[in-house]
């Protein structure tokens, strides 16, 4: 039973992960970046613009990372009504945007050298531009209702109904940009990778996942405490003491 | 069955107490597809070109705006929670309730779109496929449509939320539609899109009405 | 100081690889900022909240499952 | 002789624990009048007790068979009469009541008639629901339930906007009700003269907030 779920083992635990996801997270990529730099070759193909693959890459697997996170902690909190999976969904809703937005822009970057052009109508861009409008709709949705649970539990929903639809959107889109350009400029990456080139990609992608963590603790330790501070100004508002200036906060449904 | 058949009637009586006011969508699905001439310039080729993305698009912005009021009313007056309570399975009340906007919207769609392919002077065999492509089309849109109008109850700012909502979900169709009667104009393969969209009306007969009940016994709980 | 400025060129690249690492670290850090400064909001809200309500120093929703 | 069993119900509403460990129990021809202060969580044992909401813990059961088991046969043997009337503005008032009567298993046209003269508005049946005062709409409302029978009555405040006669119908209405082997959960501060009537204080089980 998590009726009254208790998030004190949930804040005793990140307490004392917290150092360490940051010391690991910022060592990850700092190890990413210079041997991204300068430890490994420009592509014979691409010259030094295939750099932008280091961070590139790593946040379109963020971007998919996320949002898979996210729907599975909304089934968890849809299944078992667990209080901390809707919040650790809400809590890294922003994080996949970022790395989507992210995914988007330094793949623009890559582009306009490859390709020619800022933006390129392909398959895997507008699937992830589609992706970074699910992401919005996430945010916006869990943030359009006055009471805050009210708002997770509708977003969990549309997190598990985005879900289904990604594969469909992915197909679709596939189907669309075969129809529309037979052939791209662009073949991705080649056939195998040189090891002095994965070795920082997996660097950054380690990197990147142990910093969602990091993020990802933060955040939910914001929202247990902004819980904590609602419930503390309910009992306030219920008691009749005198109120603190600072912020109105949102009451639950009446009864 | 029969009290199915009551609720669709039920909703179908309403709107014609409301003197159609849907019918206002199919105006506004005319009036979005002849802005295009004036953007993009009265050129009979170019026209012809873009016709069938151009009703796709106007045809998902139409029933997206309609969408909004598909619970709305119910959810304010009451009548949302004890349709709720009905002795029928709420994804039965969803898909009436979806029939009947179905019904009400989309199939003027329809009936409106070879005039418009007329006026964007699409190619003649493009017609047939259009309206197949519609029919299969915008019901899907509808039950779609139908989960995030669930969603959205009682958030602040309904239409432009559902709106973020919906269209990303929306793309499929549109790919697919669009494709079916690209496909009959150029002399390619057009069954297999027509198909495509038939199985995702299916998928989102199974899915929708379930997600979208589930939406609204969140919206009420 | 050749390779410096080797590096900084990225072989005619340098206006497309530099924004893209720069805009990564940017929006990495700004993310990681903002979190962190709502985490110390919210918890200097609480711990104002805690002191101005008189009696039990330890609120009840931190207190075990009933 | 049907049982209709609530115990150790929980209610969590938003982020605020309404009430715990409420517990009750209806027997044929019994009634429930549920008294407390505002905000103590009437409204929400009656949607609880109809299935609008889950509880975070505790049982309903109806002749021991839980209720979240089957929605649609729990919906089927209640009434449920909120805070909103439910009458559709273009309709008239018997289209408004004939249409939730059919909806149900033992309801329909000659029923909603029956139950329009019971509470003195059969002169309306032609009206639409728009040109009716509150009084008049929550009539309506009270006339569905009548429409079409079911063991389970809940009503939140069901005298609010009616006058002294109207109140004196519906308390008649539901004594019948009862005596036919009927049972009634009924929030209220107005006083509603149910006769043996057991009282459910909701502020006895106020709780501390909960986060």
């Amino acid at each position: 039973m998590h009726r009254f779920a208790n998030p004190t083992r949930f804040m005793r635990l990140s307490a004392a992960l917290l150092p360490w996801t940051a010391g690991a997270a910022l060592a990850l990529i700092a190890a990413g970046l210079y041997l991204g730099l300068f430890g490994s070759p420009a592509d014979y193909q691409q010259g030094e613009s295939v750099r932008i693959m280091y961070v590139h890459v790593p946040s379109a697997w963020m971007a998919m990372f996320c949002y898979t996170f996210m729907a599975g902690a909304s089934a968890v909190g849809l299944i078992w009504k667990h209080p901390l999976a809707d919040l650790a969904a809400k809590a890294t809703a922003p994080v996949g945007a970022c790395f989507t937005l992210l995914a988007l822009i330094t793949g623009s970057l890559w582009g306009k050298p490859m390709w020619g052009t800022w933006w390129e109508w392909d398959a895997r861009m507008t699937s992830v531009l589609v992706l970074f409008f699910l992401y919005l709709g996430y945010i916006a949705l869990i943030n359009a209702f006055d009471d805050p649970t009210r708002g997770l539990k509708a977003a969990a929903i549309l997190a598990l109904v985005g879900f289904a639809n990604v594969p469909i959107i992915k197909f679709s889109v596939d189907w669309w940009n075969t129809l529309h350009q037979p052939a791209s400029v662009f073949k991705a990456g080649g056939p195998s990778i040189d090891p002095s080139m994965l070795a920082p990609l997996l660097l950054m992608g380690v990197g990147f996942t142990v910093y969602f963590l990091w993020v990802l603790m933060l955040r939910l330790r914001t929202e247990i405490v902004a819980a904590k501070v609602r419930a503390l100004r309910l009992r306030q508002v219920r008691s009749g003491a005198p109120a603190t200036p600072s912020g109105a906060t949102p009451l639950g449904a009446k009864g | 069955m029969d009290r199915f058949l009551s609720l669709v009637g039920r909703d179908l009586h309403l709107a014609q107490r409301h003197g159609f006011d849907s019918l206002l969508v199919v105006v506004f699905f005319i009036i979005a597809v002849v802005l295009f001439p004036f953007g993009v310039g009265p050129e009979p080729n170019i026209l012809a070109r873009i016709a069938a993305g151009v009703i796709w698009v106007a045809a998902l912005l139409a029933s997206m705006l309609s969408l909004e009021r598909l619970f709305q009313t119910d959810y304010e007056d009451g009548s949302l929670e004890l349709l709720l309570l009905a002795p029928l399975p709420l994804e039965l009340v969803v898909l009436a309730k979806v029939a009947a906007h179905w019904l009400t919207t989309g199939l003027p769609l329809i009936v409106a779109a070879p005039l418009l392919a007329v006026l964007l002077n699409m190619n003649g065999a493009g017609f047939a496929v259009l309206v197949a492509a519609l029919a299969l089309g915008t019901p899907t849109l509808s039950l779609v449509g139908a989960v995030g109008a669930g969603l959205v109850l009682g958030s602040r700012r309904g239409g432009v939320l559902l709106s973020l909502l919906v269209l990303p979900l929306f793309i499929p169709v549109l790919v697919f539609g669009v494709g079916a009667v690209d496909g009959a104009i150029g002399g390619f393969a057009f069954r297999s899109p027509l198909l495509i969209l038939g199985g995702m009306l299916l998928a989102a007969l199974a899915l929708c009405p379930w997600a979208s009940g589930a939406a609204l016994r969140q919206a009420l709980g | 100081m050749e390779n410096l400025s080797q590096l900084l060129e990225m072989g005619g690249y340098a206006r497309f690889v530099w924004p893209s690492f720069g805009l990564t670290l940017a929006v990495l850090v700004g993310l990681l900022v903002v979190s962190r400064r709502a985490l110390k909001g919210a918890e200097a809200e609480l711990a104002a909240l805690q002191s101005a309500i008189p009696g039990r120093l330890q609120p009840a929703d931190t207190a075990d499952e009933a | 002789m049907d049982r209709f069993i609530g115990h150790g119900l929980t209610c969590i509403r938003g982020e605020r624990l309404v009430f715990s460990g409420l517990g009750f129990t209806l027997e044929s021809g019994g009634a429930l009048v549920l008294t407390g202060p505002n905000g103590s969580g009437k409204s929400s044992l009656l949607r609880l007790m109809a299935g609008l909401l889950a509880p975070a813990a505790g049982t309903l059961t109806w002749n021991g068979e839980a209720v979240a088991s089957d929605r649609e046969a729990h919906g089927g043997r209640l009434h449920y009469v909120g805070h909103l009337d439910a009458v559709k503005p273009v309709l008239s008032v018997m289209e408004n009541v004939a249409f939730w009567a059919n909806l149900r298993p033992g309801g329909g046209p000659a029923a909603a008639e029956a139950a329009l003269a019971v509470f003195g508005i059969e002169h309306l049946a032609g009206v639409p629901g728009r040109f009716l005062s509150a009084g008049q709409r929550r009539r309506v409302n009270l006339a569905r339930i009548l429409a079409a029978p079911a063991p389970l009555w809940l009503l939140d405040e069901p005298t609010t906007a009616l006058d002294r006669a109207a109140v004196a119908t519906l308390e008649a209405a539901i004594a019948s009700h009862r005596q036919a082997g009927g049972m009634v959960a009924a929030a209220t501060h107005t006083p509603l003269s149910l006769g043996s009537a057991q009282t459910l204080d909701l502020g006895a089980f106020e709780t501390e907030v909960a986060a």
